[in-house]
């Protein structure tokens, strides 16, 4: 695994930027691919990570605390050594249509992959929503345009969706299970699952699909809407 | 000077001996772009039932202190698939592979050993007879008397060598390897995964689908290797001690309490180049030790150690 | 809004869940300059033999990736001494005192079953029939058929609620578990701690000079978290949780698997005041779920939820 | 238990010197005492370390790399924050005869207590001999005087005990069981041994004494070399 030492962070409670200096590269990260990350002990397994972005060995991931892992992150100081391998996944360039325009739409710690597709693919973005509940959220980000603020308007990202979308667009989204259910057909969603190895041999992140079960980490992590049995999930 | 890490054994010469246990690494094709496997001494592949399965809802997997719980539920393609489409395919895979196959019935461990036999690319069969994670399903490994049926339903059907995968938790896993050993089984794999829990407080529920599942990692490592010193005591069989390897030295701890073999899972998932991290570690050790085979350290713990 | 913790069965009323486990916590007498013990539950007393024992030769204890491995080897003053001089002071605990003691033979648990009926400060009997650290002794909760006589035996010699500790690392704990309770015991403790050992590789020998010991501590809480669930599935019988609580988030997974009471060992070595935090942390999370008693919570996982 | 910050460190190969800011003070910490130290996450067993000198919440520990807790500190960056408590065990002076002078002799981190021990009761101390295997400790101690170097003179801190020693003088000794063995009848040893709970509940420390068996942690960690069987051990 590449040592990865934590150089940056900016947190705003249970969310932050974490900046880490790779002591390798990655090979040819591109958007909707995610890094294993791993503690130096506890927990003993890597979890994945999508990439918020990517430049010269420096990879800053976009971190919701919400466990063992993720709490380890926001409570080391700058100089903690972790650990990644990847990148993984099927870049979501690969599984797009190429001659859409897209709306982004992230829910919460699911902005951190598009993100990542917005810096490298602007002419393939039609507008961006990431869906936050409060709004001290806007500390974190400099393009404070994006950002949909539950707190603040009332609205979801979903309900901005309706108001923005036209046929012709397409939809490509990140963020919880619910979220994903309400987007229109045609939409790519990207799925969080848990992981164990990340690159498909292990059949933890099985989700079950039109042509059977597929493994997030290897077939994914983005679907198209119809191609999954939300049920099974 | 050269250390020898090779090991002879089951008729068959391992270059080393680690062995990729059943599951985590898969039929290993995903796995070779990330770890070259032709550098350890075998693979056992994911474990083959009659029919095709898509294992269990999920979540299939949550983590613990030192461990993982894993209920995945032999998610796999079945036999017919396995014999024409991945048996083929298998001579990528550059080291020894092992199959492994798992029954619902004694009739099913028939034909699985049956269908094994003619593989020449599998040079010997495990039979996991310890998988905690079916639903409804008994686990075979559980019961001396079902563990012997199974065995010689397999010895019956092949005449490759034949790996008993025996569950470590169970009253006595002398009784049970004996029984095994009676039964026509070459070798024995200690152990398994250990029936286990988490329960998500917020929700009041177990976190996995299935609510139980099967506990890998560092936490069950002391205690699947008291079961391969206890077998090594009161058995002269080849083991493959597997349970929570995580670095060198736990892979020489087995070695030491009577493994030839030893067999890593989880260390995979966790980071697919852990095998050659832990090669490197055992030989150098081996090297400062002034030990030239690695064989010769193989149950040193109950020969007065060092 | 007050939350209340405390639990009713064996016929006691026991302030709140935690229950100090056997062993780590000796008579209480040391560990009460650094623990208000009148804040726990209820303490199980270290295990009285009828005979002193000086227990295993040093080292005794050793650590693992989230556990430790223990052979004390029930050290203790032995039945006599405890009865006129430990005794008497017990009343210096305040809190419930549960007595624990393990017999070598049928005989002897009746004798120690009778010797513990008479003290006064005893409000139920522990029998300890699953301690792996005895050299050559057999464990008791190894096998049905001794559980049984073993509780019988310890029936007949008293009135007081008797609490049954099993061995977690068992093939089919229910099967045990309902043969404890045909024989008489009134509650299950689940569990102690799992056979299990390390090997120095430096010198290849064991580390522990009684080679095995007992593991403890978080690695084993998933297991033992399983075992509490299977067994609150199948049978009415209070539960004493017991294996790895470190925290509360353990505590409450443990309530809500079935136990009605939770032991902590491992965690009083760590930390003396750990039954303290774990207190805290249990009101808090009943408060901000709005819970109003304990008792609701436990088994919950059997019951869909919250 | 207390937060222990590491604020100082200073290293020489597998020994080193550790300084911890304590959030509440110990209680009356007296030389021979120790204290129980944690690591924040594996492993899980608090450890027993010697106090090496104690001043306003500042603990000083000298500590010998030998695995995973004292690895663990030697890895971590200053703001490492740690747990301890204690003190515990029998202070030396509680347990020596007060109106001798005493040799002290220290073999590795046997040195710790003896060091805390001059520095409370310089008028009780006769000669310090303080033995290291290698010439780099000397890095670590302002007072060279009191070091014996194998490397340097090929002598151990026993041969110069044999020297200096004559009858009357006491002799306070801390370090591995070999060294402790070949010491003078009426010597003063401090033992180490595996420690569970540190304060006399969980058994683990038993050594065997001519007046049965004791705890190292309650009853010890200073004995009269002639209570001990040895061959128990
Ligand atoms: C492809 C992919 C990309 C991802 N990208 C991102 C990303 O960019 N940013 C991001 O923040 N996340 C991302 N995730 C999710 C991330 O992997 C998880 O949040 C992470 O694995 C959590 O690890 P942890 O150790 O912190 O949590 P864990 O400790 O494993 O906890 C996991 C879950 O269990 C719950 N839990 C924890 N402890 C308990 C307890 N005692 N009882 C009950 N429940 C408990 C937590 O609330 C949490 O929901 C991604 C996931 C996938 C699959
Ligand atoms: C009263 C008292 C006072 C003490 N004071 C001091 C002091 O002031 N300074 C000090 O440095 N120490 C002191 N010690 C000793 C100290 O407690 C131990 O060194 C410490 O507990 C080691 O903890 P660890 O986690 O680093 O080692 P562990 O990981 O527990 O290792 C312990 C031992 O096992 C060996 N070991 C580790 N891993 C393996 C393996 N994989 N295979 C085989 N063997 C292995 C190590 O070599 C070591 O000898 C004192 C002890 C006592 C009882
Ligand atoms: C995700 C996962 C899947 C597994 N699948 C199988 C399997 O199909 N057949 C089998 O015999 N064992 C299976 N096992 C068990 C492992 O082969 C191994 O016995 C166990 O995990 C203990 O070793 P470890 O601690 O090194 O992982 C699986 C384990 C894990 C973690
Ligand atoms: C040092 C030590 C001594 C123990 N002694 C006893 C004992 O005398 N009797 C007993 O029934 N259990 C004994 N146990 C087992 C504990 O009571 C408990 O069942 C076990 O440690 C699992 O719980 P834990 O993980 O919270 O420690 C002992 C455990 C430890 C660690
Ligand atoms: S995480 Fe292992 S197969 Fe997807
Ligand atoms: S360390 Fe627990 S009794 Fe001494």
């Amino acid at each position: 695994m590449i040592e990865a030492e934590l150089i940056e962070k900016r947190t705003a409670k249970d969310y932050g930027l974490f900046k880490f200096k790779l002591k390798e590269k990655l090979k040819d990260p591109d958007a909707g691919q995610f890094v294993m990350l791993k503690s130096p002990d506890e927990p003993i397994l890597a979890k994945p990570f999508s990439i918020y972005s990517y430049k010269n060995r420096k990879l800053t991931l976009f971190i919701k605390r919400v466990g063992r892992l993720t709490g380890k992150v926001f409570s080391s100081p700058i100089g903690e050594v972790f650990y990644v391998r990847g990148p993984y996944g099927i870049p979501y360039i690969k599984k797009i249509d190429r001659d859409k325009k897209y709306i982004l739409i992230g829910g919460g710690s699911g902005v951190a992959p598009l993100n990542f597709f917005s810096e490298l693919y602007p002419e393939l973005v039609y507008k961006k929503l990431y869906g936050f509940k409060g709004r001290y959220i806007r500390e974190l980000f400099e393009e404070q345009s994006s950002l949909v603020i539950e707190e603040e308007s009332g609205k979801t990202v979903v309900d901005v969706l309706r108001e923005v979308y036209s046929e012709g667009l397409g939809v490509l989204a990140c963020g919880p299970i619910p979220m994903l259910k309400t987007l229109p057909p045609g939409s790519y969603v990207s799925l969080e699952s848990v992981m164990g190895c990340g690159i498909g041999t292990c059949k933890s992140c099985a989700v079950k699909t039109k042509e059977g079960i597929k493994m997030v980490c290897k077939d994914g992590p983005l679907f198209r809407k119809e191609e999954i049995q939300w049920e099974w999930i | 000077m050269g250390v020898d890490l090779s090991v002879e054994v089951l008729g068959l010469k391992f270059k080393n001996p680690l062995v990729l246990a059943s599951g985590p690494a898969g039929f290993g094709f995903e796995l070779q772009q990330y770890l070259d496997i032709s550098k350890v001494g075998a693979i056992t592949l994911k474990t083959v039932t009659l029919n095709p399965r898509e294992g269990n809802a999920p979540p299939r997997l949550v983590d613990t202190h030192g461990g993982i719980i894993n209920s995945i539920g032999l998610q796999n393609p079945g036999i017919e698939e396995f014999v024409n489409i991945i048996a083929p395919k298998l001579k990528e895979i550059r080291t020894i592979k092992i199959g492994s196959i798992a029954g619902f019935t004694i009739e099913e461990w028939k034909i699985l050993g049956e269908k094994m036999d003619k593989i020449k690319d599998i040079k010997a069969i495990e039979l996991d007879l310890s998988c905690p994670n079916v639903e409804g399903k008994k686990i075979w490994a559980k019961d001396e008397e079902l563990t012997q049926e199974a065995i010689k339903a397999v010895r019956e059907s092949t005449d490759k060598p034949i790996i008993a995968k025996l569950a470590p938790d169970v009253t006595d896993i002398v009784k049970v390897a004996k029984k095994a050993v009676n039964a026509g089984a070459d070798a024995l794999s200690l152990g398994n995964t250990i029936e286990a829990m988490r329960i998500n407080i917020e929700t009041g529920l177990p976190v996995l689908k299935l609510k139980t599942g099967g506990l890998s990692g560092p936490s069950i490592k002391p205690i699947t290797l008291a079961r391969v010193f206890r077998v090594a005591e009161a058995l002269e069989i080849p083991i493959i001690g597997i349970g929570g390897v995580m670095n060198w030295q736990d892979a020489l701890e087995y070695a030491m309490a009577g493994a030839s073999l030893v067999g890593i899972g989880t260390a995979i998932m966790v980071n697919p180049q852990a095998p050659l991290e832990i090669l490197q570690g055992i030989e150098s050790f081996l090297r400062q030790k002034g030990v030239e085979k690695f064989e010769d350290i193989i149950g040193i713990a109950h020969r007065g150690g060092f």
